[in-house]
């Protein structure tokens, strides 16, 4: 799993399709794109300018491949007491009620694991050693949370990831809000926020690729006006184990990827953040996962 | 010339005034009545189901002006408190489902919310403004009605929670 | 209490949208900060058009400025451009004729059309007001206006308190104002009743003065300026009947005390037998005029529109007495737009001392006017408004169209000669176009 | 004169005492005034153009008065 490549800091591009704009650049290591349903170049262009600002502000505030932003001061706390801004208090807040909420199954100190496990499609997987090694290293029940001061027991490390991708689509969503009446869609690697019908009243309408990558078209379409829309699989990184596919997404009870998971689990809820948590937590139920996303009034596909 | 015009208008004027100018008896401390009201969730909220040390119940409705500015405060009350023993239910009166989820998505509502179009639940609280809203404690006795919404008053709100948090 | 099935766990998606709502509710600055203070800017542009006389083009500005503790400010301008002939008074007869109007100006008119005489005039006027909330059910509004034109200036306040009753479905209002006018006609304030003789001046833009006129100003007795002072009041009450229901009544008083003259206008002598015109007297008019209205009004919500219906009573000690019926049904379509037909009948009855012209040799009255205003004038408005807004483009949009057409009664009994073959209060068609934007920020 | 404009102040006392008093008091609850809350429940829905409306006929006609107590302010009339 190595770091990305040069982060491609090319300026976005704004081209016209039928009649609205459609904004890309790359961040976050995914493809990134804003549709804007108007025929105003310059507010277009207005909103793709404050879109890309603030998905490169996330991804330097709070990647843990970066060197000096605040998750890397964390990580590299060892031990000592860490002071953290509002915006980073309230984002460990929602990991802690998350925590809470799943019952230890969504835990941002998984992200220590990564270091045993290698999900490029390989077969290697970790002795149970190194794992039991690892996993005195995993557990929000070990960290120190007195909001703002964040106390990380040395060896532990933190990975937003699970949270920070969703968590810019719905920032920037609302500050593209804050500037034009026009109906959006942000869309960050598969991670969506709608903001209302198309002017035609028309929904928008987004294809879940096929986890296999078999080139096949959108294997089906979801129609959806206002909300955020999450996906969590191991469409593009698994190991292929004793003939199984495993998902690169952890179990932090156990240290394993989660048996029996479907393939993708997509979830629409009120915000992007809110459906890429129950994506994750669906996700992390393996077989139960549909079992439990019937019993949350929120429409999801699973694959 | 005279104002003859000015003597039948104060008459008039008398006619109007005099009957309704005595201010409305204050509330004296009473039980806050029962509900169980629908939630977003399709559950339902009940008052005597709520485990908590102090509860807030705030009447809003999307068209009221006030409750825009209120929404935000009772937010940082809520991020400020939640975690330490309140609970705030912000029972919605309008009259369909639909202005109001609209209005919550314009304006964050991180604490429980609660529907009660035909208003009974307000009109058993008595309610006389909008947004009006009670403090109440463990016993669900009522502490403070504040009606309307009025930024200076929220300190001596956050005052009473404060405390009734750290009982 | 019989323990119901304990409540189904309330699912983890409850406790995740308060949490995710949180998170954005307490990152997102703008989502946090209340808006404190809002400013609504208001313009309009008016286009005025009699057929064939005045043409009124006038745009208006306006800003508000509210504050969070309820006071509000707020700065408008109207300006005028008038252009085009006003009727002078003067009573049409069988032939071609010339008039010269008071300020001297001498026209040219077709047998049995309303004499007229150009004139053009710029008025601006600035209004400043300031609504002061006092506790939760006083409120007090005070509002000051000055205003220019080449020939008239005025300054001059209203105040109101406003009181709100009984949970605020009652509400009364009483009001008063004062006006302080001064007139200074463009040849000097002519003598009542005199001979109007042509002149050879005439006010330099006062438009083509053919040969031979000479200024009316001779008979003016020297005074240049004159001023006009206009106390009033308004008492109202207004009362939220049902959910859907509001009514209100509102009484007001207008004293208007000094020249009330129009010095512009004429009375037409007129020979007792041929009934043609033989020559002319300037107007004159009481100086005081007490005016009262009472004005009923009506909003009802249908749910698809509101209904607007007022009735207005008015009546002076001129002897005018008029009624006045306004209806409007605002229909709202698709998000944000409107339509609101529109429809205005008015009739008034004539002041004591109007009459279309003098009769040569027969003594002159203390009082005498010909303006068709203060005749027996009926009157009709068609028009709606379309309210909408621009896609991608703040603020909303009001376009308003309108028809008024005036009539009287043009056949007095003492009609003489030819007059009586005349209509001698034609009627006057009217178009107006209004568009309106507003925007709050 | 005198009789005619008392007998309508009479007129104008007895309309309004049931207007204002008789009607149940609270018949209106706060919560239902969600009609009454939009911009378009108002007596001058649109005051750009009745302040317009208004200056055009008190400049046409012989009356005056209505909304706003004063106005005027103008040669027009």
């Amino acid at each position: 799993m190595k770091a990305p490549a040069v982060r491609d800091s090319g300026a976005p591009s704004l081209r016209r399709v039928d009649d609205y704009f459609v904004g890309t650049f790359m961040a976050m290591a995914s493809p990134c794109e804003l549709l804007l349903d108007t025929d105003d170049w310059d507010d277009a262009r207005a909103a793709l300018e404050r879109v890309h600002g603030e998905a490169a502000r996330i991804e330097a505030t709070f990647s843990r491949y970066l060197d000096g932003n605040v998750v890397h001061r964390i990580n590299h706390s060892a031990g000592r007491p860490v002071e953290v801004d509002a915006e980073t208090a309230s984002l460990i807040d929602y990991a802690a009620t998350c925590w809470e909420a799943s019952g230890g199954l969504f835990d941002i100190t998984s992200g220590a694991l990564r270091r045993v496990w290698k999900f490029d499609g390989g077969d290697r997987v970790p002795s149970h050693e190194a794992l039991a090694a690892t996993l005195r290293n995993v557990g929000w029940h070990r960290v120190t949370w007195h909001s703002p001061v964040l106390t990380l027991p040395a060896g532990m490390e933190i990975d937003l990831g699970g949270i920070g991708k969703e968590y810019a689509v719905d920032r920037a969503a609302s500050l593209v809000a804050a500037g034009t009446r026009a109906p959006f869609l942000v869309n960050f690697g598969g991670d969506l926020f709608a903001s209302g019908a198309r002017r035609g009243g028309a929904t928008w309408s987004v294809g879940i690729d096929d986890p296999e990558h078999t080139g096949a078209a959108a294997l089906y379409r979801i129609d959806f006006d206002r909300g955020g829309l999450a996906t969590s699989g191991d469409a593009r990184r698994y190991v292929m184990w004793q003939g199984r596919r495993l998902g690169h997404i952890l179990d932090p009870r156990t240290g394993w990827p989660v048996s029996g998971a479907p393939r993708s689990i997509t979830v629409l809820a009120t915000t992007c953040v809110e459906a890429g948590t129950l994506s994750t937590l669906a996700y992390l139920q393996g077989a139960a996962a549909r079992d439990f996303l019937d019993g949350q009034g929120v429409r999801f596909w699973i694959l | 010339m005279r104002f003859r015009f000015a003597i039948p208008l104060l008459s008039m004027l008398a006619v109007v005034v005099l009957p309704f100018a005595l201010p409305a008896t204050a509330a004296t401390s009473t039980q806050a009545p029962a509900f169980r009201l629908p939630d977003r969730d399709g559950g339902t909220v009940a008052l005597d189901s709520l485990a908590a040390k102090v509860v807030l119940i705030d009447f809003w409705a999307s068209w009221c002006e006030p409750c825009r500015k209120s929404f935000p405060w009772l937010s940082s009350l809520y991020q400020r408190y939640g975690s330490k023993g309140l609970v705030i239910v912000a029972i919605n009166l309008d009259k369909s489902r639909e202005p109001a989820e609209s209005f919550l998505s314009k304006y964050p509502a991180p604490f429980r919310v609660a529907f009660d179009p035909a208003g009974k639940t307000a009109e058993q609280f008595h309610v006389r403004a909008m947004p009006t809203s009670f403090v109440l404690d463990d016993h669900r006795t009522i502490l403070l009605t504040h009606p309307g919404f009025d930024p200076k008053k929220t300190d001596a709100i956050e005052t009473l929670v404060r405390e009734a948090c750290e009982k | 209490m019989q323990l119901d099935s304990a409540p189904r766990p309330a699912p983890v998606r409850a406790r995740l949208r308060a949490a995710a709502c949180l998170l954005l509710a307490s990152s997102i600055p703008g989502a946090r900060a209340a808006a404190a203070a809002t400013t609504q800017f208001d313009a309009s542009g008016l286009l005025y058009g009699e057929l064939d006389r005045a043409k009124v083009v006038e745009p208006t500005l306006r800003v508000m400025r509210l504050l969070d503790n309820g006071q509000s400010f707020s700065a408008g301008l109207v300006l005028d451009a008038i252009t085009g002939a006003s009727p002078s008074g003067a009573m049409p007869t069988g032939r071609a004729m010339t008039t010269t109007s008071a300020s001297g100006t001498v026209t040219n008119h077709a047998p049995g059309e309303i004499p007229t005489s150009p004139f053009s005039d710029f008025r601006g006027a600035l209004e400043l007001g300031w609504h002061q909330p006092l506790g939760g059910i006083v409120a007090t509004d005070l509002v000051t206006h000055y205003s220019r034109e080449k020939d008239y200036q005025s300054i001059g306040g209203t105040a109101a308190l406003s009181l709100d009753l009984m949970q605020r479905l009652t509400s009364v209002t009483v009001g008063g104002g004062y006006d302080y006018d001064n007139v200074f006609p463009v040849n000097g304030v002519p003598v009542g009743l005199s001979p109007v003789v042509a002149g050879t001046g005439g006010p330099p833009d006062e438009g083509p003065t053919n040969a031979s006129a000479v200024t009316a100003a001779a008979a003016t007795g020297g005074t240049s300026a004159a001023v006009k002072q206009v106390p009033s009041a308004v008492v109202g009450v207004s009362r939220i009947l049902t959910r859907r229901w509001m009514v209100s009544l509102n009484a007001s008083r207008i004293v208007q005390r000094g020249y009330l003259t129009e010095p512009y206008k004429i009375v037409s002598v007129i020979d007792p037998d041929s009934g043609t015109t033989v020559g002319s007297i300037t107007e004159q008019r009481p100086t005081t005029r007490d005016r009262r209205d009472l004005l009923a009004n009506s909003v009802y919500h249908f749910g698809t529109g509101v209904f607007y219906s007022s009735y207005r009573y008015y009546w002076d000690d001129w002897g005018v007495r008029s009624h006045t019926i306004d209806l409007k049904y605002r229909r709202d379509l698709a998000e944000e737009t409107f339509f609101q037909p529109h429809v205005r009948l008015y009739a008034q009855t004539a002041a004591d001392f109007f009459r279309f012209g003098v009769v040569q040799g027969e003594p002159l009255p203390t009082y005498a006017s010909s303006d068709y205003r203060l005749g027996p004038l009926r009157s009709v408005t068609l028009g709606g408004t379309y309210g909408f807004h621009v896609p991608d483009y703040p603020g909303e949009l009001t376009v308003r169209a309108e028809y008024i057409l005036q009539w009287g009664d043009g056949h007095p009994s003492d009609a003489v000669g030819v007059q009586r073959t005349l209509d001698l209060m034609p009627p006057l068609h009217i178009a107006t176009v209004m568009v309106g934007y507003t925007r709050t920020f | 004169m005198m009789t005619r404009s008392r007998v309508l102040w009479l007129l104008l006392l007895t309309l309004l005492a049931p207007l204002v008093g008789g009607c149940a008091a609270t018949s209106v609850k706060p919560w239902d005034r969600d009609l009454l809350a939009q911009k378009s429940m108002r007596f001058v829905p649109l005051p750009m153009e009745s302040a317009i409306d208004q200056h055009i006929y008190f400049s046409k006609e012989g009356s005056m008065g209505g909304q706003e107590a004063g106005g005027g302010g103008c040669g027009c009339n």
